[in-house]
């Protein structure tokens, strides 16, 4: 028994997904991963100069994001992201425009022009569900869009993202119920970073691994290092197959960190040890997946340098273009209730 | 022209539209085999297989989610029955802060042409949690419609009207009448639309504003003090939200008094916006006082019998209610 | 590995805590279970004569309602009971003149005063919570309760009853989570009878035992054959014990069948087979019981018998008293909506 | 006698409470360590440990339900606290099925003492989810008391008061309140008693009733039109179920003239009712339509500061249609 885990387990390592992946498809990973994390740092600097009102962040939380969204279509998989999602929605097609315009509650926001909080995600074009506020409710939305797709003969996957704080809501034992019940292809992605703002797992839940929770559907459940974006490349791989292919759904638990406080209305101090955010900063997924490409000599300091200078020059256009936008008109409050009502004929 | 019940109105009209439009699916419990505890669906699993016609998990917040996430879609219409109006409170938040919001939130990027039908009303041994009236939450909601349409020939032409809407319509249908309430329904198509009520009965002493079982009492009773020479408009609203303001304010500014009647308990209901309205804009044209009549301000219809007659409205209160305000 | 656990298995066996029952808790048992279908037979008849308006019946799921009770301590453990349990209150101290009180909606009636629905039962004192219609809502209160009496430093035990279907609403997820998360002496029996109305288990959830839900909260489950009288009590007083014990949470899940309609508005024959039906009228918990009793020499034709006079006895004497009973005067209606005001000084 | 904020004023209180009485205990999001997003609760975790001040899963449903476990007992008053009221919706099904029908269905024989705090409002940058006021949902229901204290006087008076129920209270605090309004204390014991109203202004031309951050928006317009020779009672509901209808209906009668203001959407809301009542109950006494102010009928606060801005209300808005009324 032992044998055939292990050999198994080989079997899989030899034949990693990742490993076909060619060394321009790594750097593009690289590339978002830096280009995610600069428009957020620059995010929390608008904060702290008082020229944005508010910032939640996805810092640590790149490696999960951007290999997930490699093995997605974009525009043709769902995608039900949350609030950390910079680095996935910057994947699958959104721009640092379009993060920094949503920021400043700018009418050009594709997400909401400025109804919205930042960073919460929309996109209908590139299906990016809108990201609302009250956790863990894209759940079972994900999953009836994953049982439409499923209904209507497609082959399209359904991922959905959320941190495991919120798995203790209903929404999702609903939600990964008909995901199991119906073998839909559907994706959940839990993104662990340990706290619910500043509740710690233990509190939050009595297993050791959230995936532990797909038992209680009928569905794969699958722990990863979310901080290694080879390794969550290859389990998302595994599980878009799954999914693809009419076997059922997916959990995927990610497990990482949030190095920043919870938003910029958080003090992370209050709750948690510097040592321990210090001992995660040390595993910083760009830190670690530069190490691999540096290793491999797919990087060398030059071309880190580059990219880090295009990211800095995307994200200093962007900040411009979005300083620059108009803010919504008010007329726009009262707006988008309701669709035109169809010319009935009076009965 | 066919004669038919509100349930039979329902389950032809539904039937016919899913002839009609591939997109339009069931969910909801019970709703498969079985055909609903109402017989709303009855025949249309056979009729229309599994895929189209689903039997849910117990779990209204999902059953509510998973149509939202089908509508998002574009690829279907999502009809999904909630079984009774008092268990759709689980799917309150996915209604409210999902359903609801989704156009406003997105500019209309994102829409979610879903229908949710849920039987209400007392008046059947249900008890506090088999008979609630809970229209009220929903009337409040920015973003919905809320429907009780209470005849046949509505309900046919109503649930129509609702599927050519890109937004969510909460479909409350008032269980008592389901058999209670029988009437004419065309075979051919036609809508009752949404946002206007009908005037079932013309008057010129006073107005009744009514929906639901209390609208069909307020006939009876609109009959009843006819013959002592009281004449009423009698609204049936029909739509709860939006409200027809035009209807409502051109039969007061032409009666001068009105009573509203309805079956939901009174305080923060749609009487008491219905009042609100009139107490506004209406009010130089009044000639007593904005009355309601609704049964107690208590959870719900209790179960033992006794007690249930007293709860319930009927044409002799509505009557008395009506001389009273007509001799003002 | 095989071994131990065929060991431990068997040691469980020898030692099963229901050998240790004397003859007198067995026929006890066997009598509750004998009311609480008698009282339940009897209920139906009054429905079908137009007598009652409504009847949810509780029928062949007698047995590991009655062998939890057994392993409890009346008015001071808490039991949340659901619309089926009518053998578990019984056997907790209600009386069948309750019962029949409730299903008339008559005054006296101690779980509402015909407020509500007959068999939503309800006792302070005996410490039975009130039943709503509204399914699974009673999980997490229950879980609150249990946490109450643990914060509290006492050893009650709360047990929460539900069936099957109602376990994929998130009320139960959520109560189940606090209960790992805190230890609770808590006890959830799902009653396993495979159908929520018309719903078969295969489209509520994609798990072979609702007990594997159990592993998503970190407590314990157990699967039992809730038909078995003995088995149930075995694995109820484990349960109890560890509870007692602080050793946390356990899910058990009864398999059973619902052998009559959903409710006396039901028509099951739109949904299942007769075959099916009798197949498990075979099963029937008190006949198996019975058996057991009889090769135990326990009782014979006689004492069946007496027991059956004396049961009849019992629910005739009390639908007697119910049909005799006032019933509520319509002043309650707007009576009990809120505790009376403290006499504040005006500020 | 003490200055505080309303937060302050609120966490004194529950210190106060919590030493008195042993059975206090706060259970919700983030209350432990972290005292609360908004610092309700800060250093009781420190204080009083964590059995009694716990951190919950994220899961209102649940913290709501377990408070109602636990009230059921007896052995503790839970006060538990909705992170954001627009956070409350997961709950509302416990709230309204169980806690708010306990008492009434077992005849008193089972009661559910418990407090939920809950922040709501906008004006804070917080958009669609982040500044709801959602009392009119609760305001609707029969067996819940709904009270919504926005002085530093009112937070200690009520929520002693809220402490001697025995029936669930809503307790809804005004969030952009929390550090804005700044007040006398007293260190001694007192409560202000739940359901009744404060008369915040006294004058003769018009009645303005509101609550909340309206309310103290209203004042100052009240002082504004003053000025001009507009005198108005103002009423602070302060208890928004059940409504101080006295109150209310004695300052109509003398004023002949209301003003409804509140920060939720007008649907059927607090502002219906409280016109619905005087339509009915004052209606012979009224000298102008019953005018009623609030935001437009939208889901909540948009982000965008000049949407936000547009979206609330303040003195200017509420002195003009002051002085609109006044001239009638
Ligand atoms: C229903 C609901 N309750 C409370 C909140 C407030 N809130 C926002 S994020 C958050 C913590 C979420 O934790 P987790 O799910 O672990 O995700 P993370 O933020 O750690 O990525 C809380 C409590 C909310 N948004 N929605
Ligand atoms: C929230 C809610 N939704 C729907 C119902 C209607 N209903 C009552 S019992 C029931 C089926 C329950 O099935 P299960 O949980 O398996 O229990 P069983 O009746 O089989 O014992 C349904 C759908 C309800 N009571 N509550
Ligand atoms: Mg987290
Ligand atoms: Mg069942």
């Amino acid at each position: 028994m032992a044998t055939a885990a292990t050999k198994s387990k080989k079997t899989r390592q030899q034949g990693r997904p990742s490993d076909r992946l060619t060394d321009e498809q790594l750097l593009r990973f690289y590339k978002t991963m830096v280009l995610g994390r600069k428009v957020d740092e620059r995010s929390w600097v608008m904060n702290r100069q008082g020229r944005a009102p508010f910032h939640i962040s996805g810092i640590g939380h790149e490696a999960i994001q951007v290999a997930a969204a490699a093995t997605l279509r974009p525009g043709y998989d769902w995608l039900y992201p949350y609030y950390r999602d910079l680095a996935f929605v910057l994947a699958m097609g959104m721009t640092p425009a379009d993060h920094f315009l949503g920021l400043l509650g700018k009418a050009g926001d594709p997400s909401s022009s400025g109804i919205q909080m930042p960073s919460h995600y929309s996109n209908a074009k590139l299906r990016i569900g809108s990201i609302s506020s009250p956790v863990a409710t894209q759940v079972p939305i994900a999953a009836g869009t994953a049982l439409a797709s499923k209904l209507k003969g497609t082959d399209e996957v359904t991922v959905v993202c959320l941190g495991e704080g919120s798995t203790s809501q209903g929404d999702f034992h609903e939600g990964l119920n008909w995901a199991g019940v119906h073998k839909l292809p559907f994706i959940c992605i839990v993104q662990n970073n340990q706290y619910a703002i500043s509740v710690p797992i233990e509190k939050e839940m009595a297993v050791k691994n959230v995936a532990d929770r797909a038992i209680a559907y009928g569905i794969a459940g699958v722990v990863v290092d979310g901080n290694d974006v080879l390794a969550c490349y290859d389990v998302m791989y595994e599980a878009v197959q799954r999914a693809r292919n009419g076997e059922g759904a997916t959990l995927v638990e990610a497990k990482t960190y949030r190095i920043t406080p919870h938003s910029s209305d958080d003090d992370d101090r209050t709750y948690r040890s510097r040592e321990e955010v210090e001992k995660w900063k040390k595993r910083d997924p760009i830190l670690m997946f530069e190490k691999a490409l540096f290793g491999r000599g797919i990087i060398n300091d030059e071309l880190k340098q580059e990219i880090e200078n295009w990211a800095v020059a995307e994200v200093d256009a962007a900040e411009e273009e979005a300083v620059g936008a108009p803010y919504p008109d008010v007329s726009e409050m009262t707006r988008h209730l309701y669709g035109p009502m169809p010319n009935w004929e009076e009965d | 022209m066919a004669i038919m019940n509100n349930i039979e109105a329902l389950r032809e009209t539904l039937r016919q539209e899913m002839e009609r439009d591939p997109r339009v699916i069931i969910a909801g419990e019970d709703v498969g085999p079985r055909g609903g505890v109402f017989r709303a669906t009855q025949g249309l699993y056979q009729q229309f297989g599994e895929k189209r016609v689903i039997d849910t998990p117990l779990a209204e917040l999902s059953i509510v989610a998973t149509g939202i996430g089908m509508a998002l879609t574009g690829y279907f219409k999502p009809i999904v029955e909630i079984q009774f109006a008092d268990f759709i409170f689980p799917a309150f938040n996915q209604i409210l802060s999902e359903a609801a919001r989704m156009r406003y939130r997105t500019r209309g990027d994102w829409t979610v042409p879903i229908i949710i039908r849920a039987p209400y009303g007392g008046g059947v041994s249900g008890g506090l949690y088999h008979s609630q009236s809970v229209e009220a939450f929903f009337a409040h909601i920015p973003g919905l419609y809320v429907v009780a349409p209470t005849t046949p020939y509505d309900i046919k032409g109503m649930l129509r009207a609702a599927l050519q809407l890109d937004d969510p319509v909460l479909f409350f249908e008032h269980k008592k009448t389901y058999r209670l309430i029988k009437g004419e329904v065309p075979e051919e198509d036609y809508v009752v639309p949404i946002g206007k009520a009908a005037m079932r009965r013309e008057g010129d002493d006073l107005t009744v504003i009514s929906y639901g079982l209390a609208m069909h009492d307020s006939v009876k009773a609109a009959d009843i003090v006819a013959a002592e020479g009281i004449s009423a408009d009698v609204i049936d609203l029909r739509t709860l939200r939006p409200l027809d303001k035009e209807t409502i304010l051109n039969s007061v500014k032409k009666t001068g008094k009105v009573l509203i009647v309805h079956e939901d308990n009174p305080t923060v209901s749609v009487g008491s916006e219905v009042a609100a309205i009139i107490g506004q804009e209406a009010f130089e044209y009044l000639d007593g006082p904005i009355t309601r009549l609704t049964p107690p301000d208590v959870p719900a219809v209790p179960f033992s019998h006794p007690l249930q007659d007293a709860f319930m409205l009927n044409p002799e209160k509505i009557a008395a209610a009506m001389r009273e305000l007509a001799a003002y």
